[in-house]
């Protein structure tokens, strides 16, 4: 019995053994690679980034590639673990990767960040929102919000529009993203002018009842409840509030956008005054949204959620960055992270996620969220201007 | 006699440690290593220790462990906060790693002697279960736990960061859900292949001698085991916290290999994982467990060729490998068709 | 008054991992095996039931025959290929294992073919929910049809062990597999019965589960799966109303942890209660103490 | 001459059952004594309240003048008394060598530490244990055997194997549950001799539980016949079972 574990286990070692060392081959392409959950109980994060970045490469290389190359995407699974994930990094390290998109989600996106920054790898995450997940070296950048940004743009929205005196809290405690955006909310809510009545908690082991975290937020009397996490649970939580009347007025994050669209079947009647920061809407009117959500429809039959959004942006800033680079395919990695992260803080891009997107030195990107209000089933905008100074200014804060 | 086939089998799972390490450094070093194989070799080095380790309580001691993660998860919590603690103050990294990792041993071997009291009192599924929830304590535990470190000294909470109540210049350590972040990397494949061996060379003397045996005759038979004065509690909980140390090193060894430290990744699955280990490689069987370990451990990065289709194939060799090794009819059509390669390893069992 | 709606809210909990929990003891307690692709025969029942109800707009009730039809074959067929083959192998630890592989396969071919974004499910229960003390206190409709579906499983799977030969058949397996095959049971077919029984049951749990928490993915039966199965053990391994109730007791201890110790630790409370209740009572709740003879 | 076990009123109920009651013994030293009786009288019961498997409600076992009475297997063994099983129990995936080492436990010993590092204690004692188990084996004529894993051995050489695993023990007193159960008559007789050699060679006492009568007659010096958990009588061998009683209770069902 142990022999055949033992025979198996040689031929699996020599096929692994297989030097498969990589050169750019014939220095046609650009290579990017991609890293993000795409099994396991993250996979619909993994997948929006996946398909939204797919999408991108295929519209540039119609276009005719950046600079004349065309891009080469290669979507790897991390399954949400740090661990697989550094694994996914190491294989497109041997496929040829140049430059990374990714990882998807905050852990992970740690883990891979601080070995791309030993490579001099460039990175840039779509969605890995912890502040760590760019600090490991100067190579990496992201698309979205840092959670403290995100966090304290939310308490500063709520505080100076008087949205609410009594807030809720409630989050996923077991979750990096999560629970980061509630810790800098906390924060801030020292400095503004409303009280956190409740902070409740909930785990990835326990994410089917929120109906205690719910009743305690009613009996705290909060008027506003702030969910920072995914649509997936908020989706859970708006049904359960509803069957116990409890109607207060709904903060979400950028996690929340999809709400509307990403619930199959979810009945979005429910979501009727949910607000949220969120730099991306599926609804917005302008012609490259338009674009976008018709070609991710036509192929995949779903509507993008942020995460698609995020993805799509990212590929459009590498190729902003290469262009403004002039980097060839030919390079290496490591100096065609040295010439991007140059190029980086150089370039302005108009995306699906914001107009106008700025990087600086550290990574962090500068543009304006959307807070948005669910009316009728469709986001409406609102006073964008203000969360759009919210957030710079945090921004700001952050970098200090 | 017995016990030249014992130490004989012994030496082959060494050699083939040995010689893994070395055919491993000549490609690093002829650059004919691929980046993912560099990559897998610390992490492989984790799940042998850990599948070793699981193998002394569920195949040398006969019980059931579903919470093998927990202990792995203190080793590595103990272990990384060891390390950001001394960052500063041990700067030879060989020294702080091996401290980092003896911490972690001793902290997981009491915590495999608190619950093996309790534990061990139980029996068969139920034993199982209660390994299951003491896992899944720890992991949940670990989850609210926040460390803060100012120049006033530690600061613990249970609540959230802010219940510090550190000074501006206060660091967080551990974070709660957010684990540890920014763990140096002290680990390497070096490292990794040495506790390997010490984790070989613990249990496999440990089953060849006087508390050995001991154990694995209460596995055989308890009743009969008391009846000739062996202590059915000294020698269950002796495996039990052995293998809770063991899986204590494999956590450290885990947590210095990547930045950043969750519990939410000690969960049941791990354990499962595990055991599934032990399992394929043959209960009782340590070489089988690094082998099964190493296997399993590599075949879904192998399996990334497939995308899509990846996870859908590898749960395939899973069950398709779980057959070929354990149906009765399949042993049988083995021993028949392909007797000559098998019939010297049936005598080998054991 | 909140305490009175936490407990309603635990009995809501509960009742879902009873349901589950119900379909669990009977593989658990007849095959004697740990079935974990249990919780994911769960996730399939309710796509099942989803497919029938968007795709075919069948009616809920229709929904949940084919959904009972699928898992049933399902069942059978997974029993059939992965498990017996190895129901004669040197360790019992095998077909678990194999069981784990089981449940990978079924959430990646779901993911495959679904998907991996969640759908809302929508309820099949048509009535409205129970409104007490001038709203105040709210039983979802859900909840007592959960409830409900619990206690008639129970009396008609009690009634079926112990009035029918097949019944019968399945106690004598359970207690020893060789001395029933010698008294002329049909081993196989038996388990296999076992398996169709208890996978159809999954079916109905699974759409129960999703209308009470409507919100279906891939990965939606693993955890109410072991949480299920621990509360299979709570209740005593074997014993059908120790799994109702053992699901129940669960669901309000989860309930009561998060209202009034930490909504951060309530799995671990789950679990703490778990671990004492075993040490006091080593074999569940309404569990058989087994002496061994010596 | 001091008994070697001496049994009073020793009594046990499972349920409402009273399996064991009143039940008197005494064993001088170096005796073979049997204990007969008929299927469920709760002969075997009556062993585990020896052994320590069952506390007994009522009574008192005293061996070799050291009072054992609800005390615990373990510490019963280490007083001094071994036994084998009816349904025998062996370590089956261990080799007959290491089934006999395992009965030297607690009489060679050596730390666990010096057990992982090879300390030069590990190699003196294991070669002291390897030696006095080869030497059990010998009496048992299974050294043929002692790599062999104990479950693979014949069903005969199994019951050798569980009494010298017994003896490795060093007990006192020894206790054995139908030895000859499943011998044909000339594995019977082999048995015999090599109950009586025991007894001489290792200076043993030993009680044993039989219902093979030519055995019984063979080597008992004493009986003690159990009938529904009671003493029905006790004396020499041949005045027993020529006892009346006996023969209408037992042999002549």
């Amino acid at each position: 019995m142990k022999k055949f574990v033992k025979l198996a286990g040689l031929a699996c070692a020599s096929a692994m053994l297989v030097s498969t060392v990589a050169f750019a081959e014939d220095g046609a392409t650009f290579k990017i690679g991609g890293i993000g959950p795409r099994t396991g109980a993250a996979a619909a994060y993994g997948e929006g980034v996946m398909r939204g970045a797919q999408i991108a490469v295929d519209e540039i290389n119609e276009a005719g590639g950046v600079n004349g190359v065309q891009l080469e995407f290669n979507p790897q699974d991390d399954e949400h673990d740090p661990e697989k994930s550094v694994n996914a990094y190491n294989t497109l390290k041997d496929w040829g990767m140049q430059m990374l998109l990714g990882s998807v989600t905050s852990a992970p996106c740690i883990a891979v960040e601080a070995e791309a920054a030993n490579d001099n790898m460039f990175l840039l995450t779509p969605s890995g929102s912890a502040v760590d997940c760019i600090t490991a070296g100067d190579n990496a950048f992201r698309v979205c919000f840092s959670d403290p940004s995100q966090g304290t743009a939310s308490a500063q929205y709520i505080g100076e529009n008087g949205l609410a005196s009594k807030v809720a809290v409630i989050y996923d405690s077991s979750d990096v993203y999560s629970s980061g955006i509630y810790a800098t909310f906390k924060a801030e809510a020292e400095n503004q002018p409303f009280e956190i009545v409740a902070e409740e908690a909930f785990t990835a082991d326990s994410k089917t009842d929120f109906t205690v975290q719910l009743q305690k937020a009613k009996d705290a009397g909060a008027d506003l409840v702030y969910l920072p996490f995914y649509y997936n649970e908020a989706a859970l939580v708006f049904t359960q509030a509803a069957a116990m009347d409890f109607a207060p007025m709904w903060f979400g994050v950028d996690g929340m956008d999809g709400i509307l669209t990403g619930v199959e079947g979810f009945d979005t009647s429910l979501a009727e005054g949910v607000m949220l920061l969120t730099p991306f809407s599926a609804d917005a009117p302008d012609d490259l949204t338009q674009n976008f959500v018709a070609k991710y429809q036509e192929l995949y039959n779903e509507v993008p959620n942020q995460f698609a959004a995020d993805a799509y942006d990212g590929i459009y800033i590498m190729k902003a960055a290469i262009e403004q680079a002039g980097v060839t395919p030919d390079m290496d990695p490591s100096a065609i992270c040295d010439a991007l992260k140059a190029a980086m803080t150089e370039i302005t891009v108009d995306g699906l996620t914001g107009s106008g997107m700025t990087w600086s030195a550290d990574g962090e990107p500068s543009k304006s969220p959307k807070a948005v209000v669910i009316e009728d089933g469709a986001y409406k905008g609102m006073q964008g201007a203000a969360a759009e100074e919210v957030v710079e200014d945090s921004t700001e804060a952050m970098t200090e | 006699m017995k016990k030249n086939t014992n130490f004989k089998s012994n030496m082959i799972t060494y050699a083939m440690v040995i010689a893994a390490f070395a055919i491993v450094q000549v490609l690093r070093t002829t650059g004919h290593l691929s980046s993912l194989m560099t990559g897998l070799l610390v992490p492989l080095c984790v799940y042998v220790i850990l599948a070793v380790s699981l193998n002394l309580v569920v195949g040398i001691s006969g019980e059931l462990s579903l919470g093998h993660a927990g202990f792995m998860c203190v080793g590595a919590f103990v272990g990384a906060l060891f390390t950001k603690c001394t960052k500063e103050t041990i700067t030879l990294v060989p020294l702080r790693f091996f401290l980092a990792v003896l911490l972690a041993a001793a902290v997981a071997a009491v915590f495999g002697i608190l619950i093996g009291i309790p534990v061990l009192r139980l029996k068969g599924d139920y034993l199982a279960i209660v390994t299951l929830a003491f896992g899944e304590i720890i992991k949940n535990v670990i989850n609210v736990f926040y460390i803060g470190r100012d120049s006033n000294g530690f600061h613990v909470s249970m609540k959230d960061q802010f219940s510090l109540g550190m000074e501006a210049d206060g660091v967080i350590l551990l974070g709660g859900p957010q684990g540890i972040n920014g763990i140096s990397k002290d680990s390497s494949f070096l490292f990794g292949i040495i506790l390997v061996l010490i984790t070989l060379f613990i249990v496999l003397n440990l089953i060849d001698s006087r508390d050995g045996r001991a154990i694995k005759a209460i596995r055989d038979n308890r009743i009969a085991a008391e009846s000739i004065g062996i202590s059915i509690t000294k020698y269950k909980l002796m495996a039990f916290t052995v293998s809770a140390a063991l899986a204590g090193v494999a956590g450290a060894l885990y947590s210095h290999n990547l930045a950043t430290l969750q519990a939410s990744k000690f969960n049941f699955n791990t354990s499962i994982l595990a055991l599934v280990f032990v399992v394929l490689g043959g209960i009782g069987n340590i070489r089988g467990s690094v082998i099964a370990a190493v296997l399993l451990t590599a075949l879904p990065e192998l399996l990334r060729g497939l995308a899509d289709y990846r996870m859908l194939i590898y749960a395939i060799v899973l069950i398709v490998m779980m057959l070929f090794n354990w149906a009765p009819k399949a042993l049988e059509w083995r021993e028949r068709y392909l007797g000559r390669f098998f019939r010297k390893s049936a005598k080998e069992g054991e | 008054m909140s305490l009175l709606s936490y407990l309603i809210n635990g009995i809501s909990l509960g009742s879902v991992y009873a349901i589950i929990a119900l379909g669990y003891t009977m593989v658990y307690g007849i095959a004697r095996m740990l079935n974990f692709a249990h919780g994911d025969v769960i996730m399939v029942g309710g796509y099942a039931a989803l497919t029938m109800m968007l795709s075919y707009n069948a009616n809920p009730l229709v929904a949940v025959l084919a959904a009972i039809v699928v898992c049933t074959v399902l069942g059978i067929v997974i029993e059939a290929v992965a498990y017996r083959p190895l129901r004669e192998a040197a360790s019992p630890l095998a077909v678990l294992i194999t069981a784990i592989g089981v449940s990978y396969l079924l959430q990646n071919v779901v993911l495959l073919v679904f998907g991996p974004n969640p759908k809302s499910f929508q309820s099949v229960i048509p009535f409205p929910d129970l409104k007490l003390a001038d709203g105040a206190l709210n039983i979802s409709a859900e909840t007592i049809v959960t409830i409900a579906s619990c206690i008639v499983i129970m009396i008609v799977l009690t009634t079926f062990i112990n009035k029918t030969k097949a019944g019968q058949a399945m106690l004598a397996v359970s207690e020893d597999k060789g001395a029933a095959q010698l008294m002329g049971i049909n081993v196989n077919g038996t388990i296999a019965l076992t398996f169709a029984i208890g996978s159809g049951l999954a079916a109905v749990a699974g759409v129960l589960l999703c209308s009470s928490y409507p919100s279906l993915s891939p990965y939606t039966g693993s955890m109410p799966g072991i949480k299920a199965f621990v509360a299979a053990v709570f209740g005593g391994i074997g014993s059908i109303p120790g799994a109702m109730i053992g699901g129940i007791i669960l669901g309000i201890i989860e309930i009561l942890g998060k209202a009034y110790v930490s909504s951060q630790l309530a799995d671990a409370i789950v679990f703490a209660v778990l671990i004492i209740v075993l040490l006091v009572k080593p074999t569940g709740l309404l569990g058989k103490k087994i002496q061994e003879k010596v | 001459m001091a008994a070697m076990l001496e049994v009073k009123n020793l009594g046990i109920s499972f349920g409402g059952l009273r399996a064991v009651n009143n039940f008197d013994i005494k064993i001088e030293k170096g005796q073979l004594y049997g204990l007969i009786g008929p299927n469920g009288a709760g002969k075997t019961t009556v062993f585990n309240l020896l052994t320590g498997v069952y506390r007994p409600d009522t009574g008192s076992v005293v061996l070799d003048g050291t009072n054992i009475t609800g005390k615990k297997t373990i510490e019963i063994n280490k007083a001094g008394i071994a036994r084998t099983f009816q349904n025998i129990r062996l370590f089956g995936q261990l080799s007959v060598l290491d089934n006999v080492k395992a009965g030297l436990h607690n009489h060679h010993s050596y730390s666990a530490l010096a057990g992982i590092f090879r300390l030069p204690s590990y190699r003196r004692v294991e070669r002291e244990m390897d030696e006095r188990a080869m030497e059990l084996l010998h009496v048992f004529e299974l050294d043929e055997d002692v790599n062999t894993l104990a479950s693979n051995l014949p069903y005969g050489k199994q019951r050798k194997l569980e009494i010298a695993r017994a003896l490795a023990t060093d007990p006192k007193l020894l206790l054995l549950d139908e030895p000859a159960a499943g011998m044909n008559p000339n594995e019977t007789q082999a048995l015999m001799d090599m109950i009586r050699f025991v007894r001489d060679h290792f200076d043993m006492t030993i009680l044993l539980i039989e219902h093979d009568m030519r055995l019984v007659s063979g080597i008992c010096e004493e009986l003690s016949v159990l009938n529904f958990g009671e003493i029905l009588a006790q004396g020499k061998t041949a005045d027993v079972l020529n006892n009346p009683q006996v023969i209408t209770a037992y042999l002549g069902e």
